[in-house]
């Protein structure tokens, strides 16, 4: 039931986490589930609701599911102003 | 066409690119790093991009103003890497028949470009700190929200 | 400052004097000469001015714009003479701490301009025909008015 | 009661008198009584209604008196646009 998902990580995400990116194992079944168990992991500092996700390069929804190979990138707020 | 440069850019070059005579009016942007925000005197700033999907999106604002308005030409390039005061952080150029479509245009490219992009911005502070702008969360000092510049 | 000019404007050297570390925005407007108006075929434009009161209403102009918005600089360049097709008729360039007072200033200072400024243009069509732009009256060909460009 | 009155033209005004300026004697009253006079010799297009007026410099009402030594300046309707 373990899927391998390749992660990548942006701004403060690449920063706390030390890596720019990484392929895991998890169960998580999807996108939001997946940023839960990161963060505890890791303690990134951003809560889930401030954080978008994109898998195979589009956004997605939070309780987007996660497939066996995908892609997915974390995203933080956006600078705006 | 929407871009992403590691490298500085030219607005000398970027501006004779539009030059259409067709156009009657030319509206250009230019986001600048300047040495201060939010009363804290900045010494640089770091730009990363999510850039598969930065294209994507960019490319999709640019279509939404030649939809919107009667344009001949748009273009937005955004820099990322380290800046130093006073460099060309971002660049939007609109050309039209008339100057209001060209005004128009440019503003919507440039507060949708801040908006919809994943473009991350760091400042680095004359204090030594560094802040992810609107990546703050409680205890960080940086404010987590600013006033559009 | 406002000027008037006789001979060509380059637009980078125009952009450079700019610079400055306090601004986060420039906003520039270019008013290019087209190759047509109202439909017909325009083979180039000729501007006279009425300098001393042009120069004293331009600077008035930047005066308000500078008081209405929070800005860092304003300039503001109208050419006069016989210009060719593509050539830079008028410069206005904005610089602001934040995008919002440049976009605004800058719209301000080219509408207030096009408004007011004693300056006259004159069409020189594909035909042959020429027209001083807005001094038409019955029987002249040229249309009274024309949208904003 | 006539002025010596120093007249600059511009545009099409200038182009339909064939000068730049002129310095005229007048017994016109006003900025508007002079262009009048000037209209009907000279064959200008443009009604007094679309014309201002600057006198020294300034712009000035239609009804602005002429005093001796005056520079007017008759001001056509400008590019707008």
């Amino acid at each position: 039931m373990n899927k391998t998902i390749s992660v990548q990580y942006f701004a403060i995400l690449r920063e706390q986490r030390g890596l720019s990116g990484e392929t895991i194992p998890t169960a998580a079944a999807t996108a939001a589930a997946l940023y839960e168990e990161l963060r505890v992991r890791h303690g990134f500092t951003l809560p889930a609701e401030r954080v978008r996700a994109a898998i195979n390069e589009e956004f997605v929804a939070a309780e987007a599911p996660l497939r066996e190979g995908d892609r997915i990138v974390f995203i933080p707020p956006v600078a705006g102003g | 066409m929407f871009r992403i440069s590691s490298t500085a850019l030219d607005p000398a070059v970027l501006h004779a690119a539009q030059r259409n005579v067709q156009a009657g009016a030319c509206v250009t942007f230019e986001g600048w790093v300047r040495d201060r925000n939010e009363g804290q005197p900045v010494r640089s700033l770091e730009y990363e991009a999510y850039e598969p999907l930065a294209r994507a999106e960019g490319e999709r604002i640019l279509a939404e103003a030649r939809e919107r308005f009667a344009l001949v030409g748009a273009e937005c390039i955004h820099r990322v890497g380290h800046l130093q005061l006073g460099e060309l952080a971002v660049w939007v150029g609109v050309t039209a028949e008339h100057r209001a479509a060209a005004f128009d245009a440019c503003r919507y490219i440039i507060d949708e470009a801040k908006a919809r992009l994943p473009i991350w911005k760091k400042e680095y502070y004359a204090s030594g700190a560094t802040a992810w702008i609107n990546c703050a969360t409680r205890g960080e000092h940086a404010a987590p929200a600013r006033p559009p510049g």
